[in-house]
């Protein structure tokens, strides 16, 4: 699905990360755990085509990312789901249209799509709050919400960077479940989280792989997790 | 942005008009500033339109009309100003001949003799008012003729003294259409600074839309759909506002001149119902060339 | 926001600007009206000062000047012309009376007769200039001794052809002052919505601000401060390029009248470096009017 | 120090909150956890003014806010250190003004401040990122840089909101020792936090408190956490 060939990258100074080398296949599970600051966020950046990378080349779908135009990119971003670690909503829209924004740009039937979206609500738990601007959400509320909109068009891939760093332990299950669900249908899945009690309670429900980002460079996390 | 999204841009639907939020302020500047600028045009036009009129009537009452002065003998000035008639109505070109009455020269001497002046007093040259039809004569050849066969008759064409007001007035039109072409440069400045600051307001919005999958014809369409209404209902007000303007000044008086003869006449009136069509199409173009732009540098 | 403050709006350190963030656009906004307002200020005022001293000065003509005319049969004009000079250096408030000579009577005569006139075919009246001093003479004692003792004189004083003219000068100084009012007034506008923008543009910047402790005074005096120097500086630049452009204008030239005269004499090229000092105080109010409404609203 | 006298707030929908009563005496430690979208956010925003109760009264340092004018808030904030849930810093100043601004904006000498501005960015490891502007920070860097933002003044009082939703294990107990520190000299210190283990952590360094939202009232936790 997604290819990273020696990859290197850097915001201007020095390097960030180097020689990355990592395949997402279909259906995987991967996990991406490192200190705060080490290129986690970078990383999937990298992945969903928002950076270019400085050295080395990012395939998605078998296809080089480097000679994509903007209606190119358009087009992957609805085959990709993102989950950004500070979740961006259009304040001007209830949390419903929110969720519901890649449907809308994509130019779907929303009402064929109103009951998937319904029960997505439901699983995140957001049903109550469908009406409510991103602004007037808590904390966790915008974290759900953020995973529901990346899940909505069914994405081949998905890609959660912190989905789960403001919610509790049961809602942090309920979120992981679901994207182990999807995992099972098929789509690849990466998620970004420093939460090392999460990763393991995946494991238990999940073949996952755990990447490991230190000293630049992108590792397999021991059996430790 | 290739040329076929162009018609993406134009009708998207209306689902994506609401991804853009309604951002109140540069809404306001549009509105205000193609509203003004229309309304401002709308006086620049009724300027140049009439001062044009003016312009055109002077002028051709300058190469139309004409005055035949005949100086003679006291006793000789009714048989040459029979004879001088003869010969005007005769000319080709000459469409009307006619010898002031004592009346209308006294009151246009009366300036310089006073109001009590009586003509039969003084030699008074007679005055005949010579009217051109749409070929005009050979004045070098009506010279010629009077001389020979009137000869205290000396034609004046007028063109020393009108010159100059017909120059004044070409030159107000000059300035209205030149206004006008400001006014639409100052609006196109206007509305590319509002669209400008809208997108970059909206930045946020844009990384959104992106990341879930927007075409950038689909985002810069939302913006340039808005705008382009927003110009066309603020230049609609203006033109009303405008027009009702022009409809309270003191209506056009014969004395009058420059100031009071604005208004339009006729068809002139359609002309106002094109200043919404050019806002618009000013705002368009305005938008999309900012969309473009900040599209390309946000990529 | 209390009165007290009002030294802290004013004249805060140099750390307070730092904190509200460089706003491009509502800056460049700023900048743009504040010049563009200044500079049709400049010329806004050029216009009044220019027809108010034309209409001065014809108003004084028109009091100051008047014609005496003398229509008399031909042998007692000479006799009669004296004694009316006689008469007029007499006369208390009469600065100067002066017989035009043939040629003068010709040359204001020729549009009626012809540049060929011999003046000594025609009885024509003896024109007599007559020039006022300060104090004025009683017109209608003059009248009054003219026609004991110089039956053929008639004065005429100008009134009905001048005042017009004084009143069409005087309708443009008054269009100039209207004018310089909807500027100060637009530009007012323009700046409040730039700094209402800039405001709302800041919600977080102020919601950060706020949470530190930063007082109310402190941020609005932020705002203010930036906002009174762009219009402080856009209209100095505006007016010194209004100026350029009133210098670049033709010389005024006798004849010219309303178009060409325009221009400062004097202690006049003082009022524009007012401009930007009443600029700056519109944008101070503006500002603070605006930084006290939405401070307001977010609490 | 700060005291919620029967506190009652909501919306503008149902009731969020309802007769809470808690006293945060001086030097004293809390937690404050529930779920999702109970409502530890807002009542953090009521501990510092920034909503104000539907019924009942705050009061801050012996004064009720009610009566509180725009300059006396700002005085108040002075002595409460804030840590929001979604930090928020001044886009265009580099992360030491941003870090530093609490001290600009009380007109403290810079120069006499420097040497603590420099030893707390040490503590959160930011001191090679003091140039960068916020946008540039990844999410676990904003995070801390926020702390230190709230605790350069001093202040009386620290009211902290998941100060430790985007680090690392390590990073939050960095984090939280700074915390216990201030603590220790005797200030007043709020954390509201999903984390049980950072509570637990907590536990065993400092005496803490743990209160509890859920069904709209305050309740003390239980011996299990
Ligand atoms: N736009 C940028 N310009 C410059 N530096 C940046 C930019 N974005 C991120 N960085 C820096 O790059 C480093 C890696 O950032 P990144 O967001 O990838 O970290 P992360 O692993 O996601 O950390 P965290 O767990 O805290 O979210 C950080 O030190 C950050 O300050
Ligand atoms: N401005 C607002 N207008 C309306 N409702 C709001 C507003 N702010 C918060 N809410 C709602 O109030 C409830 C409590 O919000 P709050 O942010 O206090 O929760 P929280 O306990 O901090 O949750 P989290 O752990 O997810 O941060 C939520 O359901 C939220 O949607
Ligand atoms: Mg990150
Ligand atoms: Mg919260």
């Amino acid at each position: 699905m997604i290819e990273l060939d020696d990859v290197g990258y850097s915001y201007g100074g020095g390097e960030l990360l180097s020689n990355v080398s990592v395949k997402l296949a279909p259906g995987s599970f991967h996990f991406l755990t490192g200190p705060s600051g080490a290129g986690k966020t970078t990383l999937l950046k990298l992945c969903y085509g928002a950076l270019t990378p400085t050295s080395g080349a990012v395939r998605a779908f078998d296809a080089d990312m480097r000679g994509f135009d903007r209606d190119q990119m358009a087009m992957l971003r609805r085959r990709i789901g993102v989950v950004h670690q500070d979740c961006r909503f259009l304040d001007h829209l209830p949390l419903a249209d929110n969720i519901a924004l890649p449907l809308i740009v994509s130019g779907r039937d929303m009402a064929q799509e109103s009951a998937n979206l319904r029960e997505l609500m439901t699983w995140v738990g957001l049903t109550e709050r469908a009406d409510a601007r991103p602004p007037e959400l808590s904390g966790g509320e915008r974290q759900r919400a953020a995973l529901a909109r990346a899940v909505i068009l069914s994405p081949d891939v998905v890609l959660a960077d912190e989905p789960t760093g403001n919610v509790d332990w049961e809602m942090s299950m309920r979120l992981l479940t679901l994207l182990v669900e999807l995992n099972k249908m098929g789509k690849t899945v990466l998620i970004a989280s420093h939460d090392l009690a999460l990763i393991r309670a995946a494991k238990s429900q999940v073949q996952a792989r755990v990447l490991r980002i230190a000293n630049r460079r992108l590792q397999l996390a021991g059996a430790d997790l | 942005m290739s040329g076929g999204t162009l018609r993406n841009v134009l009708f998207g639907d209306a689902q994506a008009d609401r991804v853009v939020p309604p951002s109140g302020f540069t809404a306001r500047l549009t509105l205000f500033a193609s509203g003004a600028m229309a309304f401002l045009a709308v006086f620049a036009l009724a300027l140049s339109l009439a001062s044009g009129r003016l312009a055109d009537r002077w002028a051709s009452e300058l190469a139309r009309s004409a005055t035949l002065r005949i100086t003679a003998p006291e006793d000789q000035v009714a048989a040459q100003t029979a004879a001088a008639l003869t010969i005007l109505r005769q000319t080709p070109g000459v469409d009307r001949a006619r010898a002031l009455s004592a009346g209308e020269q006294a009151a246009l001497l009366a300036p310089w003799f006073g109001p009590g002046l009586d003509l039969a007093t003084l030699p008074v040259p007679q005055l005949i008012e010579v009217t051109e039809d749409e070929q005009g004569y050979d004045a070098a050849g009506l010279r010629l003729r009077l001389s020979a066969e009137v000869p205290g008759a000396v034609l004046d064409d007028h063109t020393r003294w009108r010159k100059p007001l017909v120059e004044a007035a070409n030159s107000l039109r000059r300035l209205g259409w030149i206004s006008i072409l400001l006014i639409g440069g100052a609006m196109a400045a206007m509305i590319s600074l509002a669209a400008n600051a809208a997108l970059a307001a909206n930045a946020q919005v844009i990384e959104v839309l992106r990341l879930v999958g927007a075409r950038d014809s689909y985002i810069a369409g939302a913006f340039v759909r808005r705008f382009t209404l927003r110009a066309l209902i603020g230049s609609a007000v203006g033109i009303a506002l405008g027009l009702g303007g022009v409809l309270l000044l003191p209506a056009a008086s014969d004395e009058g001149g420059f100031l009071t003869g604005l208004g339009f006449r006729g068809l002139g009136w359609l002309w106002p119902l094109l200043i919404p069509l050019l806002g618009a199409s000013v705002a368009f173009a305005a938008t999309w060339a900012a969309a473009r732009r900040r599209l390309t540098e946000l990529s």
